[in-house]
């Protein structure tokens, strides 16, 4: 990858290496819980889709019976083993009946781990072979359709209905673009549960329901088909669902997830231990599911000033990339979030968006950088806010983004009309195309104004990380390292859901996924 | 040049053109069948010769057009109530003397982005020490004690905590408005409201992006606070409520 | 999703929701009322809940404003009438092909840029071996000759030159439209063909951005053609009209 | 000034030289002649501004009078000068005389060309220092009031009324705008006298009269002075009467005027000769005053392709640039036209207009380069209008242009609307604020796409100016070496009003000019 600026590696790697440290420390905490989420993720990848009558999730009804009997340390798979051991049947149908009431979970029926884990695997290797099949799917789709030139343009839709959502989904891919995003409605990522089937009521959004994933990657298959590229699904694998959305949107061939180590944290007031066992487990499912994951960093800006404030996107992109390691992720799937946030009155504001937005491809040089557009200061002079995204889009393309989000003239107005989205669409494509070896052409001023503030930023990036890896990650968010907010251990919703594993707790997803993996490789 | 005030029309380059801008998409297919469309469109909206200068097929069953046209309708303005808050501004040491002259005593306010909203800037513009746009937030004033409940408090809650502690004012934030939501969350408060009898023990206010004063009047709040609300707004209309309140 | 033919609305995002973007500038010099005028003036062209979403002074006595709003009007598509021209577009082989079998002798056309107009590009794009967008112009058809006048051909210079070499179709142009010069330019021209009563000897064609086909005949023309268009539609219509006329 | 490309500086004086002997060529031909428009603009200097009650100024009134007396060719200075001698007057009060009939030019009263010159000496010195005194005013006001940053923000007014003009340049000046220009009705370039008084009805632009230029004037010091800069005011030296405009913006105190020794040959199908003389004595005038000339290469790309005749456009203004040196004009003066134009849907188009902007403004260091938005490829999509303006700007800012006309969004639909205006005014001013110094910041790669591509440009101006100097400008002119147009020597407009010098043709302000202007160096 050709470089802009001159930069000294050891900075980055000494910037890398806190990281590296700072996530190590919390891997025993994070290894020794799991969630209410991570279980009810479990029995989804088991094939765990149906809900009541009422609406409630058959995985919901189930992970809480077990956490009445107190049963849950052990690991929702510890159970279902035991029933299986019992008697032998689809792990569905078994949910069924326990939902009905016609079966129990919590009946010992063998002490040993060994004879629960086999009862398991055939329904596991079932489960992993259609993770899988998914990624298979994909992989021959992309090979067959390929898919649009970088940076990818990434569109959302957000109409409240999955319906009207897709009709507005098949005119962006017609006009360009190569993702499409749902997003969820208002008030999501605070639900303790996955809501069932297609939906048509979202307010600023659309709810993740796995019905819903099925009926736009349909639409999205055929709008791919007759576009002659792959068009990539998005989500959110974020809130107190995190592990859920996972596997649900893996078992959809969704391609893409939101998904942070911290934004639920900093974002959404969730539990810190929640989140952060979490995106562990979510992260798993995504990796193995050959999965992007786009972090939040964007977010910091948006409440924090971009210019003071961009060393804690750095911070903040370093750590999740760790998270995202240990938990198996590849660079290459690892799309880190940051945004063109600056206010536009600066001048030389659009030097320090291209330090910014350089700095960040350099120091991840195999992630597939995922760049948002202007938010905060767009306004309702929908023809200024059109500009912002020119210039924004300008400099993705000239700093080589990857998976650009494609800013709309009516943001502070509303979620996007079809035809904002076209003109946002027409917006990128215009100067992608205008501006397309931009990149080749140039070489940055060593010793001038942006270089100068790339380091500075690159400076205070370290200064922070060694901070934190002092004090401890929980301990930093406590004090409000990240987007001047600060949040408490115990503090914010979800905790409840959490849980300290005992000895036997089971979750042979964990160890399927690592398997799989090496005897792939 | 200047045109009376009592037949004011759209000003593009010469005094009564009329000259206005559409832009909307019609769900057909056909682009010439669209453009008449949006011809006739634009001519039920009262506008003369209207041009469509652009169209572009969307997807399969949608055309955007942009349209010009001259507007026939015109404004008498000198007639026009532009319906304002009825508030003196007043500076932050005007707001401290006004208090210690007026009130004689601190004044609480609680502060909350109702329902399932979590847009806490907005808020936190009014409230927060940083305030907005270099203006400080109510935190700042001496007489003020602010209470900030942050994002997505439920309509039940907040009444709850209110009656807990008793504030002068409560300000509620909304900013999603997609489906009226803005609307239905900031009626269903007051009916909450409204079941426990407290009404009219608080001003209430109500801000956001989508709001105006007379939207929030029209839902049932004392005042409401639009785009680019500055905190000293806030104060000035609080204080002087409550010595109208304490006057009566 | 589909809305029925017989009540089409603008489409935002929701099928129905008559979303519609405005832009104008009012002549008024407080902001707050010019809010309050652009609101009131977007009531009296049918939309509701009307938003102004940008207000901007340009000026000591001028306010621009973006406004968004929900129109209530809906158009019934299903007898909706577009006047197209009533021609069969022809590749350049059919037209030759047509032209000998049909027509059976050269046909010769003259345009120009009438008035003080001195945009020659649309009627070069027509008429030009050049053409336009990768469209070869009428010279490069081998049945048309062509007489390209130029810019700024006063009409009565016009009339004469038609005269002396009695083309079968006159191609005029008119690029600039402000206060409606095209329409007095066109019309003028008419007027003068009149006089000498030779209106009918010629098939006649205006051209230009600011045209349309409905246009050109509510003026007197023959025929209209607007922005993009391309040579072949031209001559599609000039040799169908002519053997139209022969049939007579 | 830095530089962003490498070029061999001996292209680029060969390419100034070939220019120069195409010009040195011509100007004996052009010194043997004078035109009706030059002897009225004589007239106009000497303060003969009224018109007759039928509108017919008293200028051509007396041009023709001595045209039909076959005594042109004399020079109605030398007429004048001769009348003043058998009764000296102010020279308005003559002309009423002679327009009225009660006196008549053509007598002549002394053969002694000594005493016609001393006739007229008063007169001459006192036009003379009214000229003077105006670039003084304007010397002081720009150095009380100063002026915006470069590049100037330039924009037109065209509502074909003046009092409309008035009120669409006050609101532009307020909103950052630098220059006015105050575009022309269509057809008076054709017409072969200035109309008189304030004018309310033209179309597309407003008639160039003396009346309208001292409205705007006042208009804009008014203006100026509120904004706290001095407001250039531009108009059109230009047409058939390019001397005589020259004559009355310089009486006005106008700053700058569109003035092309090419122009009007190519585009407005007036003669060649006509044109050659007509330019040179406008240019005196204008250089007199310290006037800007903008010539108007960009005219070139609205008929051709800006990709293909770029080399056009450079040749054209090394011509232009010899004219102008020619007549007394200072580089500094000397704004030469370019545009961009290149079709938007060119891949890396943006970058072929970097190159393009670039190589002008190196090889002409020392003139104030006039940019010119995108005119050709503006549609009635106003939104992606918007873009093309926008990506216009940031060329304009990261290749230094020194005069930057403000692209509007709705080029391709009527003359700008006020909020259009506004709208052109804020994209330019937020891109050039935000990219203020992004020049100083970037080095263009030496071996690249774009220094091929102005190379290659470069190379094709030498190659035709090489065969320009071979055939002589005019006859390169009818071979259609510009704008792909070709020009006759005896066709076009006007011809009838040039006539060869006699040997006693006088004309006292080109010596008065270069008299005055030694002295005061
Ligand atoms: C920042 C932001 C976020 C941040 C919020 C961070 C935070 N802690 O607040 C994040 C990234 C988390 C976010 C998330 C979402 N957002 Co958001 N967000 C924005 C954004 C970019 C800026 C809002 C902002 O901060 N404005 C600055 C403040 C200062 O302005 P303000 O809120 O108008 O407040 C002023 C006045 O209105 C007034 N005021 C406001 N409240 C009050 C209260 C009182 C009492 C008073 C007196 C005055 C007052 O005073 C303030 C100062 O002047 C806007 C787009 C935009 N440019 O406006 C979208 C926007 C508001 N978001 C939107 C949406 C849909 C969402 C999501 C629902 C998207 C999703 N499905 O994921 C989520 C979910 C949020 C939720 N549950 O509510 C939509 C809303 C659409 C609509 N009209 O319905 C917008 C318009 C973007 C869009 N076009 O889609 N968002
Ligand atoms: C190029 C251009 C010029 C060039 C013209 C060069 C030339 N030799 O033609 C120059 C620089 C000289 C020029 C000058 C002026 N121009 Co001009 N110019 C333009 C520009 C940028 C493009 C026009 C063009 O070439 N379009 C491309 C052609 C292919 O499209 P077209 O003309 O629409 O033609 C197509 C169809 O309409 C149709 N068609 C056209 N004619 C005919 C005829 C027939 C018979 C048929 C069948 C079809 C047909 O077929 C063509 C192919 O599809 C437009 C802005 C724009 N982007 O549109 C302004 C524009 C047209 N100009 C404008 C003005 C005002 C002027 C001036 C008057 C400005 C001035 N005062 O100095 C002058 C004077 C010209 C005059 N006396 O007429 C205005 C007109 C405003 C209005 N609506 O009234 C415009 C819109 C710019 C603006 N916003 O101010 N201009
Ligand atoms: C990581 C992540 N999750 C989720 C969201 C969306 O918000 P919500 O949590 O309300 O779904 C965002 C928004 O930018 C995000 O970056
Ligand atoms: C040198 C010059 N003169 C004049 C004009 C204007 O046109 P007209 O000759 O119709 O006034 C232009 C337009 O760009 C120009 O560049």
């Amino acid at each position: 990858m050709k470089k802009l600026f001159p930069f000294s590696q050891s900075k980055i790697e000494e910037a890398r290496d806190s990281s590296a440290r700072i996530v190590d420390s919390l891997i025993p905490f994070i290894e020794a819980r799991s969630t209410a989420s991570v279980e009810r993720a479990i029995l989804r990848l088991l094939g765990v889709d149906k809900a009541t009558p009422q609406g409630q999730p058959w995985a919901n009804v189930i992970v809480e019976k077990l956490l009445e009997k107190d049963l849950l340390g052990d690991g929702v798979a510890y159970w279902v083993g035991q029933a299986l051991l019992e008697k032998d049947a689809p792990v569905p149908q078994l949910a069924e009946a326990v939902v009905a009431g016609r079966r129990e979970l919590g009946n010992e029926v063998s002490p040993k781990a060994a004879e629960v884990q086999e009862a398991l695997t055939p329904h596991i290797r079932q489960a992993v072979q259609s993770l899988e099949s998914r990624s298979r799917e994909r992989e021959a789709m992309l090979k067959r359709l390929g898919e649009g030139p970088s940076p990818l343009l990434y569109v959302i839709v957000a109409t409240g209905n999955i319906h009207e959502d897709i009709v507005q989904a098949k005119s962006a891919v017609m006009l360009g673009a190569d993702c499409i995003a749902v997003i969820r409605s208002t008030g999501q990522s605070l639900m303790d549960y996955v809501p069932h089937g297609s939906t048509t009521e979202g307010y600023g959004g659309t709810y993740a329901t796995q019905e819903n994933f099925r009926l736009m990657r349909q639409a999205m298959d055929e709008a791919g088909e007759e576009a002659g590229r792959y068009v990539r699904l998005v989500n959110y694998s974020s809130g107190l669902c995190m592990p859920e959305i996972a596997a649900i949107g893996a078992l959809e061939r969704l391609d893409m997830m939101l998904n942070d180590s911290m934004y639920g944290i900093l974002f959404r007031d969730i539990n810190m231990q929640r989140t952060f066992v979490d995106q562990y487990f979510s992260r798993m499912i995504l990796a193995f599911s050959d999965m992007f994951i786009n972090t939040g960093e964007d977010n910091y800006l948006t409440t924090a000033d971009a210019y003071e404030q961009s060393h804690t996107v750095i911070a903040s992109q370093l750590i999740n990339e760790q998270f995202a390691l240990r938990a198996g992720m590849k660079p290459a799937r690892i799309g880190l979030g940051h945004a063109f946030e600056m206010n536009p009155d600066i001048e030389d504001g659009l030097l320090w968006e291209i330090a910014q937005a350089e700095l960040v491809r350099q120091i991840f040089p195999q992630c597939p950088i995922k760049y948002m557009p202007p938010t905060k200061y767009m306004t309702g002079n929908i023809f200024k806010g059109h500009l912002l995204n020119a210039m924004f889009n300008m400099t993705s393309i000239l700093t080589g983004q990857s998976i650009h989000l494609v800013g709309i003239l009516t943001e502070a107005l509303h979620t996007p009309f079809m035809h904002d989205r076209y003109l946002a669409l027409e917006n990128a494509r215009y100067i992608f195309n205008s501006a397309r070896h931009l990149r080749d052409e140039i070489v940055v001023n060593p010793s001038g104004r942006m270089v100068k503030r790339a380091e500075e930023v690159l400076d205070s990036t370290v200064e922070l990380l060694r901070e934190i890896r002092q004090t401890g990650l929980m301990k930093a968010i406590e004090k409000g390292a990240f987007a001047e907010i600060s949040r408490n251990m115990v503090g914010g919703k979800g905790l409840e859901g959490v849980f300290v594993k005992t000895s036997r707790y089971l979750n042979p997803f964990v160890a399927a996924f690592s398997r799989t993996e090496a005897s792939l490789a | 040049m200047r045109a009376g005030l009592k037949s004011v029309k759209p000003y593009g380059d010469t005094m009564g053109d009329g000259a206005v801008q559409l832009s909307f998409t019609l769900p057909l297919d056909d682009v010439d069948q669209a453009r008449e469309g949006g011809r006739l469109l634009a001519l039920k909206m009262g506008l003369e010769n209207p041009r469509v200068v652009f169209a572009k097929r969307l997807g399969r069953e949608f055309v955007f057009l942009v349209v010009y046209g001259a507007s026939k309708h015109s404004l008498d303005v000198s007639s026009l109530q532009v319906s304002k808050l009825d508030v003196v501004l007043m500076s932050h040491e005007e707001i401290r003397e006004f208090v210690r002259s007026r009130i004689g005593r601190k004044i609480r306010v609680m502060g909350a982005c109702l329902g399932t909203d979590a847009h806490t800037v907005g808020i936190d513009a009014v409230l927060s020490m940083k305030g907005y746009a270099g203006h400080k937030g109510l935190e700042s004033y001496p007489d003020f004690e602010v209470s900030n409940l942050g994002a997505q408090v439920a309509p039940a809650d907040l009444v709850e905590k209110a009656r807990q502690s008793c504030p002068d004012a409560l300000l509620i934030s909304q900013v999603v408005t997609q489906k009226d939501i803005h609307r239905a969350t900031l009626s269903r408060f007051l009916d909450y409201l409204d079941a426990s009898g407290e009404r009219s023990k608080y001003v209430l206010i109500a801000g956001g992006p989508g709001l105006t004063h007379p939207l929030a009047k029209e839902l049932g709040y004392d005042a409401g606070f639009g785009a680019g609300t500055v905190p000293e707004q806030v104060a000035s209309y609080i204080v002087q409520e409550l010595a109208r309140r304490k006057g009566k």
